[in-house]
Parts: C-alpha cells; structure tokens; sequence
C-alpha cells in the first residue's frame, strides 16, 4: 500500500527534525544560535507531521467516501498556517528583545546593527 | 495504522520532557523564552496526532486555538525584555 | 499502554515545572514557567478527553495571565526580595 | 511604545481570523467543543494581542474603554431579558421559548445520527452570545486597566 508507506516516511522525517532541533536547544552556545535551531527546525518538522495527517485522510477518503474526512484535512491545513505565521512573528520579537536587552553574539567581530536606529 | 500516531505522540512528549532541561538551565530570560517556544509548537504537533489517534475531528479545533494564540504570551515578554512596555 | 506512558511523562512535566516556579527567585523566569505549566495541563485536559476545559486553558493560561503577570511585574519591580 | 514594524503588521493581519474564529466557537456551542465563555476568552486575546503591539494611546483613541463597558453590560442585558421574556410567555424563568416553534433557532432536531444543525436548540445559542460578548468586555478591560496603571507610572 502506497499511502502507509508515505505515511511512515512523512513521520520519520518529522520526528527526525523535531529531534534535531530539541538537540540544538541543548547543546548551541549562546541565544541566537538556539533560536535558529529552534525556529526552523521545529517548524520543519511539524509541516511534515501535519502532511502525513493530510495524506492519512486523503486515503481514507478514497476508501470510504465518508465526508468528515475531509474536514479533518481542511482544518489540520488550517492549523499549519496559523503555526507558520505566529512562529515567524515569535522569532523575530524574542532576537530583537535580546538584542535591545544587551546581548551580544560570543564571536561577533562587527555590530552593523549598532549603527541603524532602532 | 493507530499505534503509529500513538508512537509518535509518545515521542512528541519525551521531547517536551527533554526541553524543560534548557528551562532549568538557562541562564537569561530570552533562553527561557527559547525553551517556552519550542514547547508551544510541539504541543500544536502532539494535539494534531492525538486527535488523528482518537479519530475524533472535532478534537482538531483546539489545536487551532492553540496555534492562533500561544504567541501572546511571548510578544509580552519580548515587549518587557526590550524595555518597550 | 502507550497512552499511559505520555501522561505519566506530561505528569512528570507538570512536577518540574510547578517546582520551578516555586525556586526560580527572578520573577520573570517564574512567569515563562508558569506559562509552560499552562501548555501541558491543557495538553492533559486533551489527553483525558475534555476539549472544552482545554480550550478554555488555552485562551486564558497561554494568552491573558501571561499577559497580566508581566504588566504587574512592570509595574512593580523583577526581583523577589531576599528574606 | 510600538513594537516594530513586522509585529504591528502581522498582529493587524491576524487579528480578524482570531475573531472569525472566536464567534465560530461561540455560534456552535451547541453541536462541537466549546461555548460562550471559552468563544469569549478567545476573542479577548485577540484584542490582547492589539494592545501589545500599538501603544497605549493609539489603542485607547480608536477604541476607548466606553466600548467595552458597554459590550459588557449589553451581554448582560441580552442575557437577563432573554430570560425574563419566558415569564410573561406562560413559562417557567429561564425556560426555553424558542424550541420547536420554527421560526429563529427553531428547526426540530432529526432523528439518528447527523452532522448536526445550526438552527436548533432554542435559546440556548442566544445565551451563548450573551455571555460571549460579556466575557469579552470584561476580560479586555482588566489588562486595559493594568496599562493605564502603568502609563502613570513613568
């Protein structure tokens, strides 16, 4: 069955970055490096966890013609979007807070940003 | 095919349990911040395969709410550790 | 048999965090904290079938008494003070 | 102070899905998870992450705190006054008027499992309203209170 087996590959893909990015919390230096391994790589990951949901209800649409299928697809969509668009704007507020608050990178060289008006 | 979504959910909470480690530890707020977000998507991800699991569809309405508005919290904090508020 | 394996570790998570509220002497840390204690009780509520208390925690633990603690937290001041 | 400019943007943009959202949960309290308060606090978020992102004077000059005292005591006056109609009908205080009569929130519920309909369950919806919008009132105007508190501070 074609659908099972895209199924386990969306999963493992997901739970292989959602894993990495836990990982990257624990182990990076300072707060901007963990923000990036967060961010992107958890949202990553959920993207591909939500597809499998999406694949799931396709196919069991496909074999049974029942209708609430289809809004567990819609609604699993729905949810994604609204994740990728908060998660974005979370991002951005917390390194901006950071560096307002005064911290700055262990190896910066440069601090072009010192120069523009906030 | 549920012990699949289940397996996964169980993996989703080992991970939640990994990352309280990063909130013990931090050593400033914004690492703690950090931590806070990491959370809140993986909760999103663990409610939308739990309500897979449970085949019920109307469980998927709360991960909606969830993802809309977990990010208030944070933009309050960042809003204090700029100094803005 | 799964299933009582994740709430036994979101129970697990639900302790920490209630004790690190209670040790963490800067205020603003005992806030995010208490934010995540929000995140997983309401993800216990879901486990035990009750979406309408999870969505309710949702609205007001992860949005509006966060929000009121660091305006109180503003208007006062971050640190607890040393007895 | 505003924050900057992606996050005035994105909470400008958000904030009516937020609200479509929150009167979803409150219209079909009847038939899925959820309800007036739950619909309510949903909303109030909404217009909690308004304030965070525009300052406290730009808030309070396009929505002054009147609006929400008055949502407050309308919610409460739909609600009491829906109840009180059921006396002068021939039926008991809070009973249920509209049920079954065909006309607004009257439809007879089909026998054996369905998706469900919308316009059924009598009062029962109209109560969920009022009590959405008074949760809404209230909830906002606790923070809009606390920053006004604040401004005077510094």
């Amino acid at each position: 069955m074609i659908a099972d087996t895209l199924i386990l590959i969306f999963i493992a893909i997901g739970l292989i970055f959602n894993t990495i990015g836990i990982i990257g919390i624990l182990r990076f230096p300072d707060v901007y490096t963990r923000l990036h391994a967060e961010t992107k790589t958890t949202t990553f990951g959920t993207i591909f966890l939500c597809l499998a949901v999406v694949v799931y209800a396709v196919s069991q649409y496909m074999g049974s013609g029942d209708g609430q299928y289809v809004t567990l697809s819609i609604h699993t969509i729905i949810a994604l979007i609204a994740l990728c668009f908060t998660n974005a704007t979370g991002a951005h507020a917390i390194a901006r807070a950071a560096y307002k608050s005064g911290q700055v990178p262990e190896p910066a060289v440069v601090d072009r940003l010192s120069e523009v008006k906030l | 095919m549920t012990d699949i979504w289940m397996i996964t959910a169980a993996v989703l909470a080992v991970l939640i349990v990994v990352t309280l480690i990063r909130l013990y530890y931090g050593p400033t707020a914004p690492d703690r911040v950090v931590a806070l977000d990491a959370i809140n998507t993986l909760t999103v991800a663990a409610m939308i395969v739990l309500g897979v699991a449970y085949n019920e569809i109307a469980f998927i309405d709360v991960a909606i709410v969830y993802a809309l508005l977990s990010f208030v919290g944070t933009l309050y904090i960042a809003k204090y550790i700029g100094g803005e508020l | 048999m799964i299933e009582v394996l994740i709430q036994l570790l979101i129970l697990v998570g639900l302790i920490i965090t209630a004790l690190l509220v209670y040790k963490f002497q800067d205020l603003l840390s005992a806030a995010i904290a208490f934010g995540i204690f929000s995140f997983l009780l309401s993800l216990e509520f879901f486990i035990l079938q009750a979406p309408d208390v999870a969505i309710a925690e949702a609205g007001i633990g992860a949005g509006l008494t966060t929000a009121i603690f660091i305006v109180a937290i503003r208007g006062t001041q971050r640190n607890e003070e040393a007895e | 102070m505003n924050m900057s400019n992606i996050v005035r943007t994105g909470a400008v943009l958000l904030f009516p899905f937020i609200l479509v959202y929150g009167f979803y949960i409150v219209l079909h309290g009847h038939l899925t998870p959820g309800g007036g308060f739950q619909g309510g606090a949903v909303i109030a978020t909404g217009f909690v992450l308004l304030f965070v992102a525009h300052s406290y004077e730009s808030i309070t000059k396009r929505l002054p705190m009147n609006y929400f005292k008055n949502s407050e005591t309308l919610g409460l006056l739909l609600f009491i006054i829906t109840a009180l109609i059921a006396l002068t009908l021939g039926v008991t205080f809070f009973g249920n008027w509209l049920v079954n009569s065909g006309g607004l929130f009257g439809d007879v519920v089909a026998y054996g499992p369905n998706p469900g309909n919308l316009n059924t369950a009598g009062i029962i919806p109209i109560m969920n309203l009022a009590v959405g919008i008074e949760v809404l009132g209230a909830m906002s105007i606790i923070l809009l209170y606390m920053l006004s508190g604040i401004k005077e501070d510094i």
